[in-house]
């Protein structure tokens, strides 16, 4: 069993160098084990129930919610990347898709996950389908998010085949081949689906009347965040890919993909940055000035409660949105792969911040007069729960690596031994 | 016939005994939990302490019940629910929570600015044999569910089935009412039909001294408040009361 | 290529006997009433005519259900017959005053409120329009009990795939609520849940 | 032919494809979902009818009427008589729990000898050895019911003594005794006739003596009101929730409440504003503004508000010479809307601090448990829930009584109450195995002795007898037009209340012939309703949710 484990060249694609296999298990060893504890805390909150963590009944959402939103966010690039493909026909973009598709799925299929174990009655969670309330942004991303799902599996099925051992399989090669031809259809669907919960999921928030912190004004039925929510996903989606794929590259030691196309990608990101940051100032003042305004906030009040000062909007719009921007597409800095990437790690972190500003900061600001500020840590259990969705994310990306052709036209390098 | 149930209640006359709240939780079989802290308890109705924040004899304090208020229009929580386990009554303009529906993700308690829903954390429990003192024609809740006050609905059930017995189409006024409006030894809080302009209690809600909590946020909730403190009347403000101003600065 | 399809026909025909002969005789444990009861008889023999002389309304409205004890007792505090049933009945309940742990086929969750006031007195059904004929049984049926929800047999119906039942049959939430559609009556979730 | 591993492949394709045409997998998710709604180990209630019976609260001396909701034998809810006119349908917070106590953790169900269990035979034994070896001494809690009336007479056939605890309320009336020879237990306040109330950290609004009827007066006369009917201020040194409603509260230090009543009194004397013939007492402005913190001018204001809206009438909350002698200065005792004589002439007992040195000490059930007798003593402790922290809470014996609503008794006139009352709580619990009151103990040691239902039966007569006051059951008639004794024992066994007529114009003469000095004493706040030994879980947890009670109150449960 274990010679047959050890020697799998066989499974790798012709040509690819790719590391021992020994020294790949040991790569994965403490992700594995990452994931068993995670596995372990998700099942100590399924058989026990929602008391394992430290949410409470004034913080009913909490960390799961904004990772969930955060990765979902940052796991844009999927669909973006396949949008502007197939769609808006950017070839040069092909190199990435793969990894678009499979870091798309990992978190799209995480996030479903932590979803999961985060509702109360996970065994009567399919009624959202059977008695759907079409009136609820959850509804929405729901639907989106599990279709979506479905469609990224169809795009990963490809990819799959693709493998050397499986594809000598005859009936495989022709369902690739057929599979293969849908490709664009998938994408195209997967992109429409993908605007709507990118949306909807920033809709959440936005549709609280009852939270005027979060509560925007929008267009027919979509309050603002739903659109801003859209951008900033497809703004961040891009950099998160460089971030992976620069990952990859130092783990493997090996050069992937052109610099060209990091800076392209990093135009991208940085051009639709410009234009979210830009709506979301227009926002932020109409918020200020008038929504909130016309039930009795006073503009800035909000920020009065420590440590949620103005100096977090500060951060989250000028320092992590403005200057990302500004180096992601300016070709003096875009040329330096240090700043580039330095630059997409902010963008990344902008919109996580937004994420954590709309998430937690909401559920920590009273609204009743004689209510309090409060806050929460997470329990364990939530902290666990959520690295072993890392660890799974991880040893799937590796997995992928190493026995499908993700790059492919990435052969023939002199081999570096991965560190 | 479609009522309009809520309450009015005169904080003036509000002694804070907690009366209410025992009666709400024994009449809803609400479980002690003792292992739960108050921000992860069951409390459909709690009563919370208010400070004018003077010093000395001039210190004032108020006590202020707070429950669902039935909200009507835009209802937060309704909207919110990805499976319609949250509903407004036609027929009586009570906000409905369905535990046996509910998933338990909690959107609707994100969305409710009177922090007025709860969670069950924990599996519903009894010190051994008290499981007998549960009220008939009151489900227990299961964990992971959001619960609410739903008005004492098992007794707008009862005044039904006894109306229904007795040939009544309507049910006596008198069968319908809620525990805690039952248990208040001051009477400080009324229930009625607030669409029956001769029913006291919309004649109270309409009264000078009445007012909501957060009305400004334009759900018109069912359940008044009134006293004839100014500075009472100022804590229903959005962005006012001790929670913001000691804030500043 | 035809002995592949061979297998995977062999496949579904196997999953299609096991799904709808064998399952539901799995999924229902089959329990017996404690006393057999003949509704027949009694209406013939002692003259009882109406469901509620023994399934009586209360004054405030609520339903008995099984009549208690003391409703048998009226008649049979001593053994009439010889029947070995007779005896059971007498001599295990009446005597020592023990209620008959009868097994309700209609039995609703603790979830629902059922009122059978508002139903019978207020909308005018009949007691069959519900229990069918059972007003008439001349043998007590087996009580069959979902090994998963605990519920009755008759919540869901006898047909497994709920197709070309009869009219009374199933007494889930979607029963009543297309009852209460063609009664164009409209009721909350608590209106009929608790 | 013989089976590949390709044909089990493939017929387990088939059979997963097929699998999906079948109601297998459809019913399941349904029938699952359904069984996460009934869980089997999420307790229910019970299917069986309801009925509504009445009785009284045992609970504590204010013995509130009770409706009990109850099925299959056991209670389910509880709820206040509104017909009854002293409690108004009221009842405390601790009340509306009452029914879920006889499963309270914290319940007691076997005999305990020191820390390790026994048996009432032994606990038998036991008792009649130190009957014989003499003199035993028997405390009661809740004087006045048919139950202290089998302790008396064993005392005093056993050659013992037996003392009582009086509740606060009675306590605070103790010094109008020593003024006016009238006993405290006869003593009520005339509340409805006050038109200022002066508490002296009383919590009237806050379980103090009915809870419904000072609470009831206060909303109708005046909650919210700016210049209110009924004028309640009170005296204390912290925010009080009765404080916190009051009309005016007047923030003194602690203890200091004799001082500021006598310094009151000394500017009404001074300033003449009352009539009554008193000496002046000693104490001057500026030792009592040093004293209570308030200064010279809030004390000869507050002084002049009282006597603003008379009839005015001071509480306090224990036996507070200064404050008895402010009222006598009010003209407070024995007129109306002030401390009144509620009737017939009740023997007064002696308090515990009379009890010498005795072989034993039997305690009541009804018995604070912060009480405990001299350490040479054996001590046979009856208790139905342990309010102790150890085990045995210090008692030799420690013996299960009964709890709520599981033996009968009586309910003789509440502290506070301006008029006689009397009621009768029916048992309708059956009792716990295992339990057994005093009264019943005794009652099997001296079997000669006029049990609980005699001396029930017994009173019924007199009041039958006497032809006086009205009876409020499910109707409210006179007891004079009740038709025989059976008929009025029946009644009050099904729960009605008697309710004797009003004699509050029955004059008292007390003079006071000089002050008592006005010591500081340490303030004793007044134990509230549910300062019993067990709170519900259910309160207890409650007043942990809300920020109504401080810590130390609910964790008493």
């Amino acid at each position: 069993m274990a010679s047959s484990v050890l020697t799998d060249s066989r499974w790798i694609a012709r040509g690819a160098l790719r590391t021992a296999a020994p020294r790949f298990l040991l790569w994965l060893a403490p992700w594995a084990a990452v994931l068993a504890v995670g596995i372990y805390a998700a099942g100590l909150c399924l058989y026990h129930g929602l008391n394992q963590t430290h949410m409470d009944n004034r913080f009913a959402f909490g960390l799961w919610i904004f990772l969930d939103l955060g990765i979902i966010a940052l796991g844009a690039g999927a669909f973006f990347t396949g949008f502007l493909v197939y769609i808006l026909k950017r070839v040069e973009l092909k190199p990435v898709l793969n990894t678009a598709v499979v870091v798309g799925l990992i978190c799209y299929s995480g996030a479903m996950a932590i979803l999961m174990i985060d509702v109360g009655q996970p065994l009567r969670a399919w009624f959202t389908f059977w008695y759907p309330n079409a009136q609820s942004m959850l509804t929405e991303v729901t639907f989106c998010i599990s279709c979506y799902l479905v469609v990224l599996i169809f795009e990963y099925v490809p990819l799959l085949l693709r493998n050397r051992q499986l594809r000598r399989v005859p009936s495989f090669l022709v369902f690739e081949h057929q599979l293969h031809k849908l490709v664009p259809v998938l994408a195209a669907v997967g992109a429409l689906l993908s605007f709507f919960h990118q949306g909807s999921l920033g809709g959440l928030y936005g549709v609280l009347r009852g939270r005027p912190f979060a509560f925007r004004e929008g267009f027919l039925i979509w309050p603002s965040t739903f659109f801003l929510f859209i951008l900033s996903a497809i703004a961040s989606g891009p950099s998160f890919l460089m971030l992976v794929t620069a990952a990859v590259e130092k783990v493997t030691g090996r050069r992937l993909v052109s610099p060209q196309l990091y800076s392209r990608l990093g135009f991208i990101s940085g051009v639709l940055l410009a234009v979210y940051v830009a709506a979301k100032c227009l926002d932020t003042l109409l918020w200020l000035n008038v929504t909130s305004r016309s039930v009795g906030f006073a503009p800035w009040q909000f920020y009065s409660h420590r440590p949620f000062g103005t100096p977090v909007l500060f951060v989250e719009i000028v320092i992590l949105g403005l200057l990302p921007a500004f180096l992601l597409t300016y070709r003096r800095f875009a040329m330096r792969r240090g700043l580039l990437l330095g630059a997409a790690a902010m963008a990344c972190a902008g919109v996580l911040l937004n994420r954590f500003v709309l998430t937690i900061q909401t559920l920590a600001l009273p609204t009743l007069g004689f209510d309090r500020f409060l806050l929460y840590s997470p329990s364990w259990q939530e902290v666990a729960s959520f690295a072993g969705v890392i660890g799974y994310g991880v040893i799937i990306y590796s997995l992928s690596y190493r026995y499908l052709p993700l790059f492919g036209q990435a052969k023939g390098n002199t081999y570096v031994p991965g560190n | 016939m479609s009522a309009r149930y809520g309450m009015v209640i005169d904080l003036d006359r509000c002694t804070g005994c907690g009366a209410c709240m025992v009666a709400c939780a024994a009449e809803n079989n609400v479980p002690p939990l003792p292992q739960a802290t108050p921000r992860t308890g069951l409390t459909p109705l709690l009563v919370r302490k208010v400070s004018n924040g003077m010093e000395g004899g001039a210190q004032r304090e108020v006590f202020i019940p707070i429950m669902c208020m039935h909200c009507e229009h835009e209802t937060p929580c309704v909207s919110v629910c990805p499976q319609q386990a949250v509903e407004v009554d036609k027929a009586t303009g009570i906000v409905m929570q369905m535990p046996q529906r509910c998933l338990g993700c909690r959107y609707c308690m994100t969305a409710c600015p009177y922090h007025a829903r709860y969670f069950n954390w924990w599996d519903p429990q009894w010190p051994a044999g008290m499981e007998k003192s549960l009220n008939p024609g009151v489900a227990v809740r299961m964990r992971g569910v959001v619960e609410k006050c739903n008005l004492c609905h098992a007794r707008l059930h009862a005044a039904e089935e006894k109306a229904a017995a007795s040939g009544r189409r309507e049910i006596d006024p008198a069968d319908y009412i809620p525990a805690c409006v039952e248990a208040c030894p001051t009477a400080a809080i009324r229930f009625g039909n607030l669409a029956d302009g001769k029913d006291p209690a919309s004649h109270e809600a309409h009264s000078p001294d009445a007012f909501r909590l957060l009305a400004r946020l334009g759900t018109e909730p069912k359940i008044y408040y009134k006293s004839k403190e100014a500075w009472v009347k100022a804590l229903a403000e959005p962005g006012s009361g001790p929670a913001w101003e000691d804030q500043h600065g | 290529m035809s002995r592949n399809s061979l297998a995977l026909g062999l496949g579904v025909a196997t999953a299609l006997l096991a799904g709808w002969v064998a399952f539901p005789q799995v999924l229902y444990v089959r329990k017996h009433q404690p006393v057999e009861f003949h509704h027949k008889t009694h209406s013939e023999k002692s003259g009882i005519t109406q469901c509620g002389d023994c399934h009586t309304l209360r004054a405030d409205g609520t339903f008995i259900g099984m009549p208690r004890l003391e409703t048998c007792s009226g008649c049979h505090s001593q053994r009439i017959g010889t029947s070995r049933e007779e005896a059971t009945l007498v001599d295990e309940y009446i005597k020592p005053g023990q209620e008959v742990p009868w097994l309700v086929y209609a039995r609703q969750p603790a979830n629902v409120w059922f009122s059978h006031a508002v139903h019978v007195r207020r909308a005018g059904l009949g007691c069959a329009e519900c229990h069918s004929s059972d007003g008439q049984s001349d043998a007590v049926r087996v009580y069959e009990q979902n090994r998963i929800t605990g519920y009755s047999r008759d919540i869901w119906g006898h047909s497994i795939s709920r197709l070309r039942r009869a009219p009374h049959e199933g007494m889930k939430m979607g029963d009543c609520e297309s009852c209460h559609r063609q009664h164009h009556f409209e009721a909350g979730c608590l209106g009929c849940h608790q | 032919m013989k089976v590949t591993r390709r044909d089990l492949l493939l017929w387990g394709t088939g059979a997963a494809a097929g699998l999906v045409l079948t109601p297998v997998p459809w019913k399941l998710l349904g029938d699952v979902s359904i069984w996460s709604q009934n869980w089997p180990w999420i307790p229910q209630p019970t299917h069986a009818p309801v009925e509504v019976k009445r009785s009284s609260c045992t609970l504590c001396p204010k013995g509130c009427p009770m409706r009990v909701r109850l099925a299959a034998g056991w209670p389910v809810g509880v709820a206040g008589v509104p017909s009854h006119p002293l409690s108004r349908g009221a009842l405390c917070p601790l009340g509306f729990g009452a029914h879920q106590l006889n499963w309270h953790p914290q319940r007691l169900r076997t005999v305990l000898h020191g820390e390790k269990s026994s048996s009432w035979n032994e606990a038998r034994i036991a008792f009649a050895k130190a009957l014989r070896e003499g003199p035993i001494a028997i405390v009661d809690g809740y004087p006045g019911r048919a139950a202290s009336l089998v302790f008396d007479s064993f005392a005093q056939k056993q050659g013992g003594s037996y003392h009582v605890v009086p509740s606060p309320e009675i306590r605070a009336l103790a010094p109008y005794q020593a003024l006016g020879g009238v006993p405290a237990v006869d003593l009520g306040y005339d509340l409805e006739n006050a038109r200022t109330v002066l508490s002296f950290g009383a919590p009237l609004l806050d379980g103090w003596g009915i809870p419904g009827r000072f609470n009831h007066l206060w909303a109708e006369r005046a909650a919210g009101a700016a210049d209110p009917q009924l004028r309640l201020i009170q005296v204390e040194d912290s925010l009080s929730r009765t404080a916190a409603r009051a009309w005016q509260w007047a923030p003194i230090r602690a203890g200091a409440e004799a001082a500021l009543a006598t310094a009151m009194a000394r500017v009404l004397l001074e300033e003449g504003r009352v009539s009554a013939r008193v000496p002046i007492p000693a104490l001057t402005l500026a030792e009592a503004e040093q004293q209570t913190g308030l200064s010279t001018d809030a004390i000869r204001g507050l002084a002049r508000t009282i006597v603003a809206r008379p009839p005015v009438v001071a509480i306090a909350t224990d036996d507070n010479p200064s404050i008895a002698a402010l009222n006598v200065a009010l003209g407070a005792v024995g007129t109306r809307g002030g401390i009144v004589r509620r009737g017939k002439k009740a023997k007064s007992y002696p308090g515990i601090d009379t009890i010498g040195s005795v072989r034993a000490v039997l305690i009541d059930s009804t018995v604070p448990w912060d009480f405990t007798p001299s350490a040479n003593a054996e001590v046979f402790r009856f208790a139905a829930w342990n309010g102790a922290s150890s085990r045995a809470g210090g008692a030799d014996w420690l013996l299960p009584a009964p709890g709520f609503l599981e033996e009968l008794t009586d309910v003789p006139t509440p502290p506070t109450s301006a008029v006689e009352t009397y009621a009768v709580a029916p048992s309708l619990v059956k009792a716990t195995p295992e339990v057994q009151s005093a009264a019943q103990l005794l009652c099997g040691t001296d079997t000669d002795l006029a049990t609980v239902e005699k001396t029930i039966h017994a009173r019924c007569e007199d009041l039958f007898q006497a032809r006086a006051g009205t009876l409020y059951g499910d109707a409210t008639m006179p007891v004079a037009q009740v038709v025989s004794v059976e008929k009025l024992e029946e009644q009050l066994r099904s729960g009605a209340a008697w309710i004797g007529e009003d004699v509050s114009s029955e004059r008292l003469r007390c003079e006071l012939k000089n002050w008592p000095t006005a010591v500081d004493s340490p303030s004793s706040r007044q134990e509230t309703t549910w300062g019993g030994p067990a709170l519900p879980p259910l309160a207890s947890k409650l007043y942990q949710e809300s920020n109504l009670r401080e810590a130390s109150e609910w964790r008493k449960a």
